[in-house]
């Protein structure tokens, strides 16, 4: 026993008799407290048994459940409103009032602990200001878990996709050719970059309006660094406005080492890329604008958009440049695919990074994610296989599967 | 030139005299007339200003002009300082002062929430940023730009395969037979509400067939050819309903923002509608 | 005045869209300038002569309307308040319409609120509604507010089978027992009719898996457009009938003025939204035929 | 250096991060480090305005080309900056809140920011109808489909769609063009939903990773090993 510990002990040996003894006393005076109406005497609710404290398992220890068998009273119609919870903690006999639950619940979650100390639980059924006499629950000490076990399932899943990518960049490396097909979306960038070059006019990059905080821009980002390749190998002018301060110092970067890259560091400017305002619309009215003044060739808008998606393609669409769009936001996917030459859908615009640039790990991780979605056709397949044959036969065992197969996956928090 | 210069000098003119118009308008309180009372002087310019800007902004559906240019000018100004104060008081003042210095604290008056060591980082990862700015040591920038995408990574990887991944899966376990009860029940109600076992039934197998070859759509490691051709192309037919639907279904929402704005117009400067 | 100036603006959109067409047989294509005139003409020509198209109310709101109107006069049927300011644009038109006929058929009317801001809806919907058209109608006979109780689901849970377990007394802090509307009401059974309007959580939803369904007591409901489509397999089973979005605030309000002369003129924020609306809707259509045809004609006329 | 360090901060604080969700003592780290970021965030408006400034001052002393403009820009932004900062008209003092009613901020707030932004989001009602004439032509079958589903969509929101199918029997009400709208929505639109989120997930953790273990660097602007 450490030493700190004894001076909390001898505190508790004379502590918590204390406690004890007050709270019977005040149950007791409780009963008195409230003055009985003249016209119909007050109905004292039958008190509630069984009241059992338990640590809810895998968390931070702050939280303990708690459950109860019902009062007798507490029928339909009974004469019972609630019940009233008084938590009281053992080390200090701090007792406050919780909250008064609703006749017919008899389960409540307390989150508001701290792990290590030593709680009870009085619960009082109340009816109208009576309250019966206060029941107490068993003491409890809700401890930190170290691994939270709940989520073996997620560990699972996560354990094979990630499993998969790591296996496929290994397997790239030790030089073995892997098939990827062709993705349409992917030529369209080099016609589109060839325009640029034919027409002599500028190319726009628009890398959406979200920061280095989502993975749609540094996916913009990292096609940016190809595209920036080409555009310092052909001295194309490069017009990037961006939306974000964090982007314009990446972005900044990215292409300076392409014209390094190109051997040509002299014909890199800082004011390529240039910050507009954090502020959506008045961002876009910015990139209008330069549009319809700068006329580029080819338009790229990689990265994460929302209602503006539609503003920008339209008025690419009016000066006639090529324009190709991706993004991970469903919800823009359809003005896109409506306005724009190609478009790379959703995970389309992951993988771009990845084909582009041939390195057999960045594809040997394409081959990752296929195994991924091998895993949801295969799941899917039999989870509705399970769930027609339940729904067919109505036979219990088949039902339990299904349900087995539902919690397999769903994640519960 | 000289002559388009004119005529911008004209519209220029114009455009002075009908804001002068409309603000003394929008000002004086006319009593023979029943003009409704007037707003302040201030107010009556700031309501013609409010429409002076968004008419140069619906300019911009004729053609780039220079009205356009001053209105997103202007907005680019006051925005960029718009987030910055609200940047600076918010989470600055808000959220790192509070927790590095009781002096400071004091002087803007929020609550001191005890010193927190852990805080220098975000404080030296920001300066190491603001560093960019020289050209000889802005390489020390990466360090802090490394903390953000690591932040960025580990936090997506899981909370995307948790929410997008794994509940989608288990959502589209649909039986592909819904309460069977003969084939006279099956055909006999067609409408879309419960009761249509035809309906129910052809919805789950158009959720289960769409997933199913949707997501062969997005497969990378295999051509798309033979089985898989044919799946792909079915795949991509079903998204193409879906874009067309949600677009279809969204125009209504646009419309409306359109109907708010003409409504201003309309009703708080030009007072035409009640 | 108005009457001319709203068939000239219709004559100039039509012959306008006729002339586009005639021009797209020939393989025209249409600028995109004259596609935003019209736009702004569709939108500001409803707004301006205040065109209102009476709308047709389809099943699904029908069936809410007749469930109100077939009730005996004086059946208990109660609202929920179950939305924010910021959804109220969308769903206050069918709380008005709501109350206005439940009063107009001499029901009792019952407001309560599943969301904290239903409460003061509700109170602002009684003196801007109530007391406005309906002065006769006597606060606790005719109609009452019992505001808002914390617990979403929680709290239909209870009422279901006791009102008075959470509701002790009303708005206005008087004893349900003293309201002589809550004499031999006990619980939610004793509604003949349960109507939910909203469009987050808790809302229709809830009130079908809670109330109606346990209670087995007819449940109504009015949602915003975006979870209209997510309450359609309760229909008409569990859910007998429902408004989707402005265009079943507007159905609902079209149907109502129709049978009620006395609200001829009433406001009806639905159908003046709808307006512009269908005006715009069917303009983008006829530009999507129109673009076909010159894409047709265009490409037959470049082979031929 | 240069490039070994970043690498080795994205690898730590990425495992760290991802391993918190599995172990609940380290569970907070996740909230903490996104609360650093938002401060960093704030350092880089700092950056972000000063190039904005710089650029626009540049431009108005060298009278390049829309010289004029730029200096609407400087004016708009320092004064609102000032309003924002030393909250002018404020009576809230230092401590009241910034967007206070009365102050000159909130008042540049609604009368100049708020109408033109809600004015360009006004603008999307003129493209949706420019797009849908461009776009919606059936020039092949998934073009042909993406008009069907649309054009049914758009005649299920109007009167006509009603008028047009109304006398269809309940039974047979999926051919009523509002159902079938409603019916669109929530089957084939749903399944394709779910096909590109899972796509999305995957294309998410694969990058994640990518970053994580040091195999894409390009943010770094790093290309050769």
């Amino acid at each position: 026993m450490k030493d700190y510990h004894r001076p909390q002990l001898l505190f508790q040996i004379f502590i918590l008799p204390l406690v004890v003894i007050l709270s019977l006393t005040s149950a007791l005076t409780a009963q008195e407290q409230p003055v009985i109406p003249a016209d119909s005497i007050i109905h004292i609710p039958a008190p509630t048994s069984n009241v059992v404290a338990v640590d809810y398992v895998y968390d931070r220890g702050e939280t303990v459940e708690l459950t109860w068998n019902l009062s007798p009273d507490d029928t339909i119609g009974g004469r019972i409103d609630g019940y009233e919870l008084t938590r009281i903690e053992q080390s200090t006999g701090k007792m406050d009032t919780l909250e008064v639950i609703p006749a017919g619940i008899s389960y409540y979650k307390d989150d508001k602990l701290t792990h290590g100390h030593k709680y009870a639980y009085l619960i009082r059924s109340v009816y109208f200001g009576a309250k019966s006499s206060p029941v107490s629950s068993n003491i409890i000490t809700p401890s930190i878990e170290i691994i939270n076990w709940r989520l073996a399932n997620l560990f699972a899943i996560a354990f094979i996709l990630c499993g998969s990518v790591i296996y496929f960049i290994a397997h790239a490396k030790k030089g073995k050719k892997l098939f990827i097909r062709k993705i349409a979306g992917l030529e369209a960038i080099d016609e589109a970059i060839g325009r640029a070059t034919e027409m002599g006019r500028p190319i726009l990059f628009v890398p959406g309006i979200n920061d280095m905080d989502d993975v749609q821009t540094i996916a913009g980002i990292t096609l940016l660094s190809r595209v920036a390749k080409v555009v310092a190998d052909y001295d194309i002018r490069i017009n990037m406005p961006v939306s974000r301060s964090l982007v314009m110092t990446t972005a900044r970067e990215t292409i300076k080492e392409a014209y390094i890259g190109a051997g040509r560091p002299d014909a890199y400017n800082d004011d390529m890329v240039r910050y507009i305002t954090d502020e959506q619309f008045g961002y876009v009215a910015a990139v209008d604008g330069i549009m319809v003044r700068d006329k580029p060739a080819t338009c790229f808008y990689l990265g994460a958009f929302f209602a503006e998606s539609l503003i920008l393609a339209e008025t690419g669409n009016s000066i006639g440049a090529i324009q190709i769009a991706g993004t991970a936001q469903p919800a823009q996917l359809p003005f896109f695919v409506a306005a724009c030459d190609y478009t790379l859908i959703g995970e389309e615009l992951f993988a771009a990074s990845a084909y582009l640039s041939n390195e057999p790990k960045q594809l040997g991780s394409l081959k990752g994610q296929d195994v991924g979605k091998f895993v949801a056709m295969i799941a899917i397949v039999i989870g509705v296989l399970i769930a027609t044959l339940a729904e067919l036969t109505g036979s219990s065992s088949l039902e339990n599967l299904s349900e087995f197969m539902n919690r397999l996956f769903t994640i519960v928090s | 030139m000289a002559v388009t210069k004119k005529i911008s000098l004209l519209i220029l003119a114009i455009v002075i005299v009908l804001f002068a118009v409309s603000w003394i308008a929008k000002t004086g309180t006319f009593e023979d007339t029943g003009m409704p009372l007037g707003l302040s002087v201030r107010d009556g310019f700031l309501v013609t200003f409010a429409a002076f800007l968004t008419l140069s902004i619906f300019s911009f559906l004729y053609k780039d002009n220079p009205y356009y240019k001053f209105a997103e000018h202007l907005f680019v100004g006051v925005s960029a300082a718009y987030w910055m104060c609200v940047g600076f008081w918010s989470t600055f003042v808000g959220n790192f002062i509070p927790k590095v210095s009781e002096g400071l604290s004091n002087f803007f008056e929020v609550p001191y929430k005890g010193f927190d060591v852990f805080y220098f980082i975000p404080l030296i990862l920001g300066i190491m940023l603001l560093l960019r700015m020289s050209s000889k040591i802005g390489w020390i920038s990466r360090w802090s730009l490394a903390f953000i995408v690591g932040t960025t990574a580990g936090l997506n990887l899981i909370r995307y395969m948790r929410s997008d991944f794994i509940s989608q899966v288990s959502n589209t376990f649909v039986p592909l037979v819904v309460d069977w009860q003969g084939f006279g029940a099956f055909f006999s109600d067609l409408s879309l509400n419960a009761s249509g076992q035809l309906i129910m039934t052809m919805s789950n197998w158009v959720i289960f067939i769409g997933v199913f070859c949707g997501i062969i759509y997005f497969f990378f490691s295999k051509e798309h050819s033979g089985f898989f051709g044919g799946a792909s192309k079915v795949g991509i037919w079903v998204l193409m309903v879906t874009f067309g639907a949600s677009f279809g279904y969204t125009v209504m929402g646009r419309v409306s923002l359109l109907v708010g704005r003409l409504t201003f117009l309309f009703h708080d400067w030009l007072g035409l509608i009640n | 005045m108005s009457n001319l100036g709203l068939i000239i603006s219709l004559l100039i959109i039509g012959a306008g869209l006729l002339w586009l067409l005639i021009r797209s047989l020939q393989g025209k294509e249409v600028e995109r300038r004259i596609i935003f005139l019209f736009i702004g003409l569709a939108v500001s020509v409803p707004l301006l002569f205040n065109i209102t198209f009476s709308e047709k109310a389809t099943p699904i709101v029908k069936a809410l309307y007749d469930k109100i109107d077939n009730l005996p006069e004086g059946s208990n049927i109660l609202l929920s308040f179950d939305y924010g300011p910021t959804m109220a644009p969308e769903v206050q038109p069918m709380s008005d319409v709501l109350i206005r006929h439940v009063l107009a058929k001499n029901h009792h009317l019952f407001l309560m609120g599943l969301w904290a801001t239903g409460q003061s809806l509700g109170a602002e919907a009684v003196d801007r509604i109530i007391k406005g058209d309906f002065p006769e109608k006597i606060d606790g006979i005719d109609f009452v507010n019992i505001g808002y109780k914390a617990g979403n689901q929680g709290v239909l849970n209870v009422i279901v089978t006791d009102f008075r377990k959470l509701y002790a007394t009303d708005v206005g802090g008087r004893d349900l027992d003293s309201l002589p509307i809550f004499n031999g009401i006990k619980s939610l059974k004793d509604m003949d009719l349960l109507i939910s309007v909203g469009g987050g959580f808790p809302g229709v939803k809830e009130w079908v898996q809670f109330a109606g369904d346990p209670g087995n007591v007819p449940t109504g409901g009015g949602s915003a457009a975006v979870s209209a489509p997510l309450l359609y397999p309760y229909y008409p089973r569990q859910m007998l009938g429902l408004m989707g979005g402005i265009k079943g605030a507007a159905e609902y309000e079209s149907e109502f003025k129709r049978h009620y002369e006395r609200f001829k003129d009433m406001p009806e924020p639905g159908v003046k939204m709808m307006g512009p609306q269908t005006l715009a809707h069917l303009v983008i259509m006829a530009f999507i035929v129109i673009g076909n045809l010159s894409y047709f004609f265009g490409k037959k006329g470049k082979q031929s | 250096m240069k490039r070994k360090i970043p690498v080795l901060i994205t690898f730590v604080v990425g495992s760290v991060l991802i391993l918190s969700v599995f172990f609940p003592p380290i569970e907070t780290w996740g909230e903490d480090f996104s609360i650093f970021f938002d401060i960093i965030a704030v350092f880089a408006f700092f950056l972000g305005g000063g190039n904005l400034l710089r650029i626009h001052t540049k431009k108005a002393i060298k009278r390049q080309k829309d010289w004029g403009f730029s200096i609407v820009t400087v004016l708009g932004f320092i004064i609102m900056l000032i309003a924002g900062l030393f909250k002018v008209w404020n009576d809230g003092g230092i401590a009241g809140d910034v967007a206070a009613p009365g102050s000159l901020f909130q008042m540049m707030y609604n009368w100049i920011f708020t109408p033109l932004g809600a004015t360009m989001y006004a603008l999307l009602a003129f493209f949706v109808a420019s797009a849908s004439y461009r776009a919606f032509r059936a020039k092949n079958v998934g073009a042909t489909i993406l008009l069907v589903a649309s054009f049914i969509i758009l005649l299920g929101r109007t009167p006509l769609g009603t008028y047009v199918t109304g006398w269809i029997p309940k039974s047979l009400s999926i051919f009523n063009i509002p159902d079938l709208a409603i019916w669109i929505m929530t089957a084939p639109n749903l399944a394709g939903q779910r096909a590109i989120m899972i796509g999305i997930a995957l294309g998410v953790v694969s990058m994640s990773l990518r970053l994580i273990l040091g195999v894409e660097r390009t943010y770094l602007g790093v290309d050769n090993e």
